[in-house]
């Protein structure tokens, strides 16, 4: 499965690397897998990040991704 | 200082309150009378959002002192309506979607019901000028104009009908 | 949840009844943030400081306590240790530690107006005295305000613990620079290299403030069992409630939040800045505290929208089509870190074109001005103001019309958006098609005047919300939800759920309930209510007519997959139950019926705007007036035409007066030079003429009635309309706001 | 906390009396300026000596020889609705009407504007270039002095400890007069430049009287001599609405501030005392015309 790291978080903990191969069986997992590459990301996952999973938003953290190709992480933005 | 003993007219009900004598009428209606229609966005007359008739005249009431209030007539939003009968300007900013969060609104009613009381039949740029003292961040001004202009035909109609 | 294929009659979508809270709004009985009453409720004031930036040596308050009538005197050492903690809550994760400390200064000040301490008394009059009998020691420290200023080498550096996050390498030295955040592909600059035309420009902002007419107010109790109320108006009581309870350290269920009604917000009344203050004034008095803002404290120490520094180059080939975008934006941040306006910035600077080659850097940068908060779409309209008359400039260097320029680069369903997930059925061909084939467009521009176009977008928002629905047992139907109802959103869910259930609209009623009487809600906000609350609402009605059917169907005694509901009417063959019928009968078909829903949606779709302004220019005086307002807009669908009419108006006049005249001006001791209504120059009545509006609908398959969410577009492109506007009628191009009549002038003069 | 006496006095002696008798002490007339001083605490009054109620201060009287005099406490919008002053100093009236607000108008007094003592007061270049008066009272009894030499400087005024503006006084129109400023928005705001112009027309329309005044261009409103002097003599045209406007110009000395920069408030200075003398010129042609038909 290739995750692609969209900005900021390409760079504040992932060395700048914007595409990953990695592999979980859920977002969940995901995230405590790239808290394992880089220590602090999972704390600040929950308040920060969102993920859409084969271009789809993934809200539910729990979704399996047997079969997912692709998943973007990317910087949730807020309005007014 | 000792308080004052202030009796005046609020929306032809004689009310007494007692108040040091640098309150507002602002906070005298709202505090004392438990009359919070009229808001205050600024206290300092920019906003218009406290607007009452004071002796036929709209004035802002944030820059009213409370004694001034004396032996006068004070008309505020909790009067416009008559009982549950709704002004005719209440009833078309209702039906123009003529609020959106609704705080200046009460101050708007109060003043366009002041203008139509002695204009009938104003310009669109008459209704613009005489309301510049009203601010409303939400509506852009558009349905507010709108509906004080049918307001306005409204009231000539009821006027005619009467007659 | 599916929509129509078609587009389909809807009974109540899209027509304009009036509101539900309407008569209590126009006869003066609704209850704002100033109004709540508690028994015995105390007054609050709150002492701010006069310095821009200042250590505070010592606070010393023995005088205010010893006067008659003080209940209760607090100062930033009441307020708990707090570390780095983020909450979610609202739209964006804020960090308490910076939180608290716009509640009230822990050790040292950061802005004029930042509060130092406050005070509860029986009267406001004692409070204000008591505020002047608290001695503050300030050892004050040098203050910069500008963007520019705040970079400088020798520039004060505000914070000793805040580098510069989003640097490949970890920086060594603290930095005002908090955040820098970059959108690259292909190679852009090699790209403007061989473009058969370029425009290069630098355009500057103002910070400007939302402008909400209601000042923040709040009463709090805190009772000696540890449990509390706090009734204030606010976007999303719930972020209230999660921010207030974080920051005291208490639990979330000890807080209960009533909403009151909210006299505006615009993004800026989605944080805390007095319930803290209020609730350890209440604990330590043991009474409940009202605290209330003046406007000049809400001018001086809450959220204004950031100010702007953006170098921009567009490049285009021969035929329009855009090649590359270089773009570095400097955002205000204000004092602390954490401001959000940068990622939208440089995520939408581009974002509705097809830009292959982009090279997109943005920086948040901290100075002795209160922290950014969000206003309606935040960070879009400052960059979007830069590229729309960038894009302006280069339709006239390449000799195509304005409208044309863009239909020729904008995104389409199934590309990219700036996220990199594929857009879906958004409406921009279609917004650009209407404004181009609006009489507006085709209509002669008068002499003297100048015409200017410019288009915008918003990515709009999901996120949790929760609803329930509730019959009564005569058939009418209670509607509870946590949004607050800020610009008519009761009548869009009452008309939602009549719709849906087939009855009238007037027999649905909406609360919007406290904090521990309906789950959790996002705030209301980033243009998501009517689309997530209202899916919550379809969803509870849903499941209310689910149980119709099941009662009519054991009634029947048929399988309840055989009955159907139609037009408020259970219906299995010729026979039939209406609503209320059914709800008559509950009592003895197994109780009351009501259902709830909780959503969580992230299937929201962007919008997009075309903003079309006519402006006049008096040459010798450099007035500039907005003579004609067109607004275009993609809106998904309208579930009530005049509040969705009104966004697109209000929105515009806020941008108009962000145009021409709205600026916070900082004089050199770095205080807010015009912190109130008469110098802010927000547009009134006579300002503006009649904005008209065009809605285009083009539906969103992911809600049961197509909505999108329209709130935040309206303030993108409004900028960029009157700058080309004016760029138009003058022959100057506009790069700095505001465009007040001296500057005007000033460019006029200067192109003598 | 100490909150000021209020007294509402029924005549002038009174009033002057409760102002003497109390250095602390400020008259209230529409309080449009005191209150909003008050609330912000740039002025602590110690005592409010309400003008409204004194006989004789609200309201507008003829003078005889056709001039009017208007009581100090008379609100700015009262000044429109009298429809002999409105026809004979339109602009003072509509330099009074451009205050603030109706709702401001409706309380705000031109005797206010003036002794508010704000360089920016609309209404006071209007009744400079008017010509004029205020009567004053004080403990030594009532003087009569012009209007410009109340302010004295931003905030600051030349009357005595007691005393207290009684009334303003108009001459007959002779000619006309107008009055233009210069604001950011259509409304509500402060005037970055105000200039009044009253004019007195001749035999075949040449201009034999005429007075400048222009205001928030320096500390106090001024009385621009020269400019009058160049529109006199001729017919107003563009040689000496240019001379008048370099009058203006000279005779400016205003600040930069939020407000507005100071080459800007010049430069609009000029461009105003240009549009307002135009305005006032035809309408004395207009009186001029009606006299002689």
């Amino acid at each position: 499965m290739r995750l692609i790291v969209m900005p900021p978080f390409d760079r504040e903990f992932f060395g700048g690397k914007d595409t990953l191969e990695i592999e979980a069986p859920t977002l969940l997992a995901l995230v405590d897998r790239l808290g394992d590459l880089s220590p602090g990301f999972a704390e600040q996952a929950e308040a920060r990040a969102a993920f859409a999973v084969d271009g789809v938003f993934a809200p539910d953290w729990t979704r399996a991704l047997a079969g997912a190709e692709e998943v973007v992480l990317l910087q949730r933005v807020a309005g007014g | 200082m000792s308080k004052l003993l202030v009796s005046t007219t609020v929306n032809g009900d004689p009310q007494q309150f007692l108040c040091d004598p640098d309150t507002s009428l602002l906070d005298a209606l709202r505090e004392e009378m438990d009359l919070t229609g009229s808001k205050e966005g600024c206290g300092s007359g920019d906003c218009g959002a406290c607007t009452v008739v004071l002796d036929g005249k709209m004035v802002c009431s944030c820059l009213v002192l409370a004694p001034e209030a004396e032996g006068r007539q004070v008309s505020t939003i909790e009067g416009v309506a008559e009982g549950n009968q709704l002004h005719p300007i209440q009833r078309q900013f209702l039906e123009h979607g003529a609020l959106q969060c609704g705080f200046c609104t009460p101050g708007f009613i109060v003043a366009s019901k002041a203008l139509l009381d002695h204009n009938p039949d104003p310009s669109e740029t008459e209704v613009r000028y005489w309301l510049a003292g009203n601010l409303c961040r939400c509506t852009g001004y558009d349905k507010i104009v709108r509906a004080v202009m049918d307001a306005a035909a409204e009231l000539r109609q009821d006027r005619r009908t009467a007659a | 949840m599916n929509a129509p294929e078609n587009k389909q009659q809807f009974r109540l979508v899209g027509t304009r009844p009036v509101r539900p809270d309407g008569v209590e709004k126009v006869t003066g009985k609704a209850i704002y943030g100033p109004d709540h009453v508690s028994p015995g409720m105390l007054q609050g004031a709150v002492l701010r400081s006069p310095h821009p930036h200042a250590r505070i040596r010592g606070i010393d308050t023995k005088k205010a306590e010893a006067l008659a009538g003080v209940k209760a005197v607090v100062t930033g050492q009441d307020f708990p240790q707090a570390a780095d903690k983020l909450v979610a809550g609202a739209e964006s994760a804020s960090n308490l530690r910076w939180v608290a400390q716009k509640c009230m200064a822990i050790g040292k000040v950061f802005y004029e107006g930042q509060a130092v301490a406050a005070v509860a008394a029986t009267s406001h009059a004692v409070a204000e005295a008591a505020l002047k009998l608290i001695e503050v020691d300030y050892e004050v420290l040098p203050h910069v305000i500008a963007i520019e200023d705040a970079l400088a080498e020798d520039a004060p550096v505000l914070h000793d613990d805040v580098f510069t996050q989003g640097l490949a390498e970890k920086p060594t030295k603290p930095s005002n620079a908090s955040m820098r955040f970059a959108i690259e592909r292909g190679d852009a600059k090699a790209a403007i290299a061989g473009a058969a035309a370029s425009f290069t420009g630098r355009f500057t902002l103002q910070p400007v403030h939302q402008g909400y007419i209601e000042p923040h107010a709040c009463v709090a109790q805190w009772n000696a069992d540890g449990q509390a109320q706090i009734w204030c108006s606010s976007q999303g009581h719930f972020a209230i409630r999660a921010m207030t309870a974080g920051i005291l350290q208490i639990d979330i269920a000890s807080v209960r939040v009533h909403p009151l009604e909210i006299g505006g917000g615009f993004g800026g009344k989605t944080t805390v800045y007095l319930e803290p203050v209020a609730m350890l004034l209440s604990r330590k008095a043991g009474r409940p505290v009202r605290l209330t803002m003046k406007r000049t404290d809400i001018f001086r120490s809450t959220g204004p929208a950031p100010g702007a520094v953006i170098d921009i180059t567009l490049g285009a080939a021969a035929d329009g089509t855009l090649v590359g975008a270089e773009i570095e934006l400097k955002y205000h941040g204000g004092a602390f870190p954490g401001a959000n306006e940068v990622y939208s910035g440089v995520g939408g600077a581009v974002g509705h074109y097809r830009v292959p080659n982009a090279s997109i850097v943005g920086w948040n940068v901290l100075s002795n001005i209160p922290t950014m908060h969000a206003y309606r779409a935040p960070g879009a309209p400052q960059i979007n103001f830069a590229v729309e008359s960038a894009m302006d400039e280069l339709a006239a260097r390449l000799g195509i019309d304005p409208i044309d320029l863009r239909l020729k680069n904008i995104v389409h369903p199934g590309e990219p958006s700036a996220s990199g997930v594929p857009l879906g059925a958004i409406g921009y061909a279609e917004a650009l098609e209407a404004a181009k084939a609006h009489p507006h467009w085709s209509s002669p521009v008068a002499p003297g005047q100048g015409r200017g176009v410019a288009c915008g977008a918003w990515g709009n928002y999901g996120g949790p919300s929760t609803a329930s629905v509730k019959l009564g047992e005569d058939g009418s139907v209670l509607v509870t939800e946590g949004s607050p109802d800020i610009g008519g959103s009761r009548a869009s869910m009452a008309i939602m759920a009549a719709e849906t259930l087939g009855v009238a609209y007037e027999k649905v009623r909406v609360t919007i309930a406290d904090t521990s009487s309906i789950g959790f809600s996002m705030v209301t906000g980033g243009s998501r209510t009517t689309f997530a609350t209202g899916k919550a609402v379809i969803q509870a009605t849903e499941g209310v007519i689910e149980q119709l059917k099941d009662r009519a169907a054991r009634t029947w005694g048929v399988d309840v997959a055989a009955v159907t509901w139609e037009d408020g009417t259970a219906v299995h063959g010729d026979q039939r139950l209406t609503l209320a019928q059914i709800a008559a009968k509950t009592g003895t078909t197994g109780g009351p019926i009501s259902a709830e829903a909780v959503v969580d949606p992230h299937d929201f779709l962007p919008g997009f705007g075309v903003h079309i302004c006519d402006t006049e220019v008096d040459r010798e005086t450099g007035h500039v007036l907005v003579k004609r307002y067109t607004v275009v807009q993609d809106v998904g669908r309208a579930i009530h035409a005049d509040y969705v009419e009104g966004q697109m108006q209000g929105g515009a006049v806020q941008g108009i007066g962000w145009a021409l005249n709205e600026a916070y001006v900082y004089d050199r001791s770095g205080k807010l030079d015009n912190a109130g209504f008469l110098d802010y120059r927000m547009p009134v009545a006579s300002d503006m003429p009649m904005i008209d509006t065009v809605m285009v609908e083009v539906p969103n398959p992911a809600h049961p009635y197509g909505v999108k969410g329209v709130g935040e577009v309206p303030i993108v492109p409004p900028l960029a309309a009157v700058g080309n506007a004016v760029s138009r009628a003058t022959g100057i191009r506009m790069h700095d706001l505001p465009i007040s009549p001296d500057r005007v002038y000033g460019l006029l003069r200067a192109a003598e | 906390m100490s909150s000021p006496a209020y007294h509402a006095p029924e005549t002038i002696e009174q009033a002057v009396a409760l102002l003497a008798g109390d250095a602390g002490a400020r008259p209230l007339a529409g309080g449009t300026d005191l209150i909003v001083q008050m609330r912000s605490g740039r002025n602590a009054p110690s005592a409010i000596v309400d003008l409204k109620r004194i006989a004789g201060l609200s309201g507008i009287r003829a003078l005889p020889g056709g001039g009017f005099a208007i009581g100090a406490a008379t609100p700015c919008t009262a000044l429109k609705d009298d429809a002999a002053l409105a026809a004979a100093w339109p602009g003072v009236v509509e330099a009074a009407n451009l205050i603030g607000s109706v709702q401001v108008r409706n309380r705000a007094t031109m005797a206010g504007n003036l002794c508010n003592a704000s360089p920016a007061a609309d209404s006071v270049p209007a009744l400079v270039a008017a010509g004029a008066t205020c009567l004053v009272a004080g403990p030594n009894g009532q003087r009569e002095v012009p209007v410009e030499a109340i302010p004295a400087g931003p905030g600051k005024t030349s009357l005595a400890p007691g005393e207290v503006l009684v009334e303003i006084r108009l001459p007959a129109q002779l000619g006309a007069d107008a009055y233009l400023r210069s604001i950011p928005r259509s409304e509500m705001d402060i005037a970055v430049v105000g200039a009044g112009v009253s004019l007195v027309l001749g035999a075949g329309g040449v201009c034999t009287a005429a007075r400048v005044a222009i205001g928030a261009v320096a500390p106090t409103v001024v009385l621009v001599e020269a400019a009058g002097a160049a529109l006199i003599g001729g017919k107003l045209d563009d040689a000496a609405l240019e001379a008048a406007a370099d009058a203006v110009r000279a005779a400016c000395r205003p600040i930069d501030d939020k407000r507005g920069t100071a080459e800007y408030r010049t430069a609009m200075a000029g461009v105003l005392v240009k549009r307002t003398a135009k305005i006032a010129l035809e309408r004395a042609h207009k009186n001029q015309g009606r006299s002689q038909a």
